[in-house]
């Protein structure tokens, strides 16, 4: 039980070896059995691919030579159609990109609008709009949480985390009308203030989750089983991480301290108190450890958010038509997944010249053939959800 | 499949009507009752689609049960944008599937394009690629509509005779 | 944000660099802009990555615009060490846009240069795999410059 | 040997940890909706299909009582036609006396509709001339049911009200149809 099945640390040696030598001969009783690379297709239609991604494994036996993703599944051309779409049309596009955290979306839209075209929303309004994205941050690692765990092969997490899902998806019902596809923020504010009833929602559901956390412990985070099969696994260096600008929870779980929330406040997040996990080794268990931690000081921001709400209006009111000047911004923000990175060039009209996406998920994905070169054909799912990818994101 | 030579057959025997009559109920109270359905998640709409299979809708109430497979599968799902890039692979998972088969278009993107409607790369509607039997419209549409689509579903399938061929040509 | 001798820094140590300035009127987040050359890219980015007083060890973003009459390639480059940053800009031909590969220096570049090829045609010298990576690989076009014009298909 | 046996002991230990944990919820009440007999009542703000809203009995005046549908609020400003990110609304309109209109045909396509809301947030008139209904279970078996038309529309705006207080369903897919 010491010895990790899973973990392959003297793997790639042997394989180099192997590359080196003839590759194909190994002696078995005199005679010569062929020895070729096999190629396993992946997806894009497979349960646990989280999506319509498509990977190309190369294997030697067992362990992955080569893995070669294929992406483009979901590719919707947002950018493009961002260009022939007013500033106002492009928000629900925005949802549908990172389809989990679509208030973090539609944040950072909203957002770099609001750089160019130099208006600042009322502080009522930021503080809602932490509120939102905190919450959408609790039920996407929720979702997480889920599918983690159905793909490490308990269902039973699946349930639990879409339970506690629904509560929030509730909370965002009776804020925007809509339960995934939010188009709540508009540029200079929110759509909407809160609803009454809304704050003591959120206040019961914020005591009754933190119970939940403890029990999901319990259940799956120091499982033995869950933990042989995703500590070790798919390692990542801090160094790597930055050479592949990977960020989100999966830096941090390599030991980067980097969250945009603390160190470049963006919105009102300068006014809340909260600690930025990390995690030591950068394995998978520590990506999902660095998760289930954020969301308790999510819950925290929420708290302190709604017992600070200044009253005031929520939007400044613009025209619905409106006119950027001319310039370029890029604003990021901390999605769920990393940083969320908007490019607008605007020309002084209704619609931008060129938005383009710095999708996290796109750019975390770029580490998969790294970190699964050298493991085992059974690791492909424990790392691959482990990195979290939406497809909605990745080819947009 | 056999159904589809079994009604001719039926109707030169001597009250062949009748039995084709009560094995029309049988055949479709079976086929209704249990729709296994292709875990096909393409974006936004598979979150719904896996939030009614969770806890708080519980899809297998209906007989609905997730299947990685389409050799397994009665029902298919399209949750989500169909691209030009995917229409060929679900073509191609569509003929993977035993006959009868139903198709369910969930949500705006599959059913007409949706806010991609003058997207260069997304197909306007999944009809282009394979029969649809029910549209549901939302954008994601809630669980309770995918349900009620199924429900729907059940009824256009109650009404099925032996005698058609099931599954329309493309 | 990255200090003004900092920039200087690169101005002198490349005559060819120059800092972009944005038109009168247009907004600028003060982030300073390097416009290089396309054959000095390579140098620049990586004396940008390995001066000590720079340290740019993470590429944020890379995308390119296409402005009509030429095409700006875009890098969005950010010290983790010394918490500045500085937006890195080139300008290429349009018609037959070519420029050295960033993949060497950050291998973040890899994926992103696949999309620029795939949606703008920029060709990277020098990259890994250098192939389509969102549309099919028979697509003919690239969707994202201005002139593209999309013809029907039997799935429209 | 004792490493194994001291897992085998903490992979037990572990397995009614966690079962303990299952065996709790089980005690709890279900969380389940029987949906087709239990429905949840969906948030008052929901952005269900879009409707065409009337006006009240005491404000209509007389030459309008005549003209079809004379008696819905909308004023055929083309404003939710422009502000819709999709296309999906269609307004047709004649020119009136005295610089107004007369609506002549509404119709939304729900198929392709993403009910963002914009439609709704741009309507000039008082309380709306075009609101989201809480209904959204929308089925329909060809492509073409899917485009409503301004009889239905003013169905879902006045017939299911988002202030309804019986909540009750509206039967609107089978329109069109036998009624079985």
């Amino acid at each position: 039980m010491s010895t990790n099945p899973t973990s392959t640390t003297e793997t790639p040696v042997s394989l180099s070896a192997s590359a080196a030598g003839s590759g194909h001969g190994v002696p078995a009783g005199g005679r010569q059995i062929k020895m070729e690379e096999m190629y396993l297709n992946m997806g894009p239609q497979h349960p646990s691919t989280h999506g319509v991604l498509r990977l190309g494994i190369m294997l030697e036996g067992e362990v992955i030579v080569d893995v070669i993703p294929d992406l483009g599944y979901l590719h919707r051309g947002t950018e493009k159609l961002a260009e022939h779409r007013n500033y106002m049309q492009i928000i629900h596009l925005t949802d549908r990109m990172d389809y989990l955290s679509a208030m973090n979306n539609n944040t950072g839209y909203v957002m770099v609008v609001e750089k160019v075209m130099g208006v600042k929303p009322p502080e009522r309004a930021e503080y809602i709009r932490v509120i939102m994205c905190e919450l959408n941050r609790i039920a996407s690692h929720l979702l997480f949480f889920g599918t983690y765990g159905v793909d490490m092969g308990a269902v039973t997490p699946f349930l639990y985390g879409f339970r506690e899902r629904e509560l929030v998806l509730d909370l965002f019902e009776k804020v925007c009308g809509a339960r995934m596809t939010h188009s709540y923020m508009r540029i200079g504010g929110v759509a909407e203030d809160l609803p009454s009833g809304f704050i003591e929602q959120c206040l019961e559901f914020i005591p009754y989750f933190r119970a939940r956390l403890a029990e999901y412990d319990e259940l799956l985070t120091y499982n033995p089983i869950f933990m042989d099969r995703t500590k070790g696994v798919g390692r990542l260096s801090p160094e790597r991480a930055l050479a592949y600008g990977v960020t989100g929870p999966m830096l941090r779980a390599s030991g980067v301290l980097y969250d945009l929330r603390r160190d470049e406040p963006y919105s009102v997040y300068d006014h809340f108190d909260f600690e930025i996990p990390t995690g030591r080794e950068g394995d998978c268990w520590d990506r999902y450890f660095v998760r289930m931690q954020e969301m308790r000081q999510s819950l925290s921001i929420v708290e302190q958010a709604l017992a600070a709400l200044p009253p005031g209006p929520v939007n400044l009111k613009t025209s619905r038509v409106l006119k950027a000047p001319e310039g370029e911004a890029y604003v990021e923000v901390e999605n769920p997944r990393g940083q969320l990175g908007y490019y607008l060039v605007s020309d002084g009209g209704e619609s931008p010249y060129r938005l383009h996406i710095r999708p996290p998920s796109f750019i975390n994905l770029q580490v998969l053939p790294e970190l699964l070169t050298g493991l085992k054909v059974g690791d492909v799912i424990a790392v691959l959800g482990s990195v979290d990818i939406v497809l909605g994101e990745v080819d947009r | 499949m056999a159904d589809r030579n079994v009604g001719p057959l039926l109707q030169t025997l001597a009250g062949g009507d009748i039995v084709l009559t009560e094995a029309d109920f049988f055949i479709n109270w079976a086929r209704r009752s249990s729709l296994w359905a292709l875990t096909f998640g393409l974006a936004c709409c598979a979150i719904e689609m896996m939030a009614a299979y969770a806890a708080r809708f519980d899809f297998d109430r209906f007989g609905v049960i997730p299947r990685p497979t389409p050799r397994q599968a009665d029902l298919i799902i399209i949750a989500g944008t169909v691209t030009k890039k995917m229409a060929p692979r679900i073509e191609r998972l569509y003929h993977q599937m035993p006959d009868p088969k139903y198709v369910i278009s969930m949500g705006s993107c599959s059913n007409c394009g949706g806010p991609y409607y003058d997207s260069y790369s997304v197909v306007k509607g999944v009809d282009k690629v394979i029969p649809v039997d029910v549209y549901i419209c939302g954008c994601p549409p809630r669980p309770e509509a995918l349900m009620y689509g199924v429900l729907k579903l059940q009824e256009k399938i109650r009404e099925k005779s032996v005698r058609q061929e099931v599954t329309p040509t493309v | 944000m990255i200090p003004a001798e900092l920039v200087d820094l690169v101005l002198q140590k490349f005559p060819g660099v120059q800092k972009e300035q944005p038109p009168p009127k247009a907004y600028s987040d003060g982030v300073p802009i390097l416009l290089s050359p396309p054959h000095l890219i390579v140098e620049v980015a990586l004396f940008l990555r390995d001066a000590p007083e720079l340290a740019m060890d993470l590429l944020k973003n890379l995308t390119a615009v296409d402005y009509g009459d030429r095409m700006t390639l875009v890098c969005h480059l950010f010290s983790l060490k010394k918490r500045h940053k500085v937006t890195l800009k080139v300008n290429l031909d349009r018609l037959e846009p070519k420029v050295e590969s960033l993949s060497g220096i950050w291998p973040a570049a890899n994926w992103q240069e696949r999309e620029v090829f795939d949606l703008f045609g920029v060709q990277f010298l020098h990259h890994p795999d250098l192939r389509r990576i969102m549309l099919p690989e028979d697509w003919t076009g690239h969707p994202l410059r201005k002139d593209y014009v999309h013809e029907p298909d039997q799935y429209d | 040997m004792f490493d194994y046996l001291a897992g085998c002991f903490r992979g037990a230990t572990n397995l009614v940890k966690g079962l303990n944990v299952t065996f709790r919820t089980m005690l709890e009440p279900p969380v389940t909706i029987l949906y087709p007999y239990q429905k949840k009542k969906v948030a008052e703000r929901y952005r269900g299909i879009m409707g065409l809203t009337a006006k009240a009995k005491e404000d209509m005046k007389k030459q309008e009582a005549g003209v079809e549908s004379g008696e819905l609020k909308c004023i055929s400003c083309f404003k939710c036609m422009e502000a819709c990110p999709v296309e999906c609304i269609d307004i047709q309109r004649e020119r009136g006396g005295k610089g107004k209109f007369i609506l002549k045909g509404f119709s939304i396509n729900f198929a392709r509709c993403t009910f963002c809301g914009l439609c709704v947030d741009a309507c000039p008139v008082d309380d709306k001339a075009i609101v989201h209904s809480r209904h959204f279970e929308e089925v329909f078996f060809e492509r073409k049911e899917m485009v409503f038309d301004m009889d239905k529309l003013s169905l879902v705006g006045t017939g299911i009200r988002p202030n309804d207080p019986q909540g009750e369903r509206f039967e609107l897919s089978t329109f069109g149809r036998e009624p079985e």
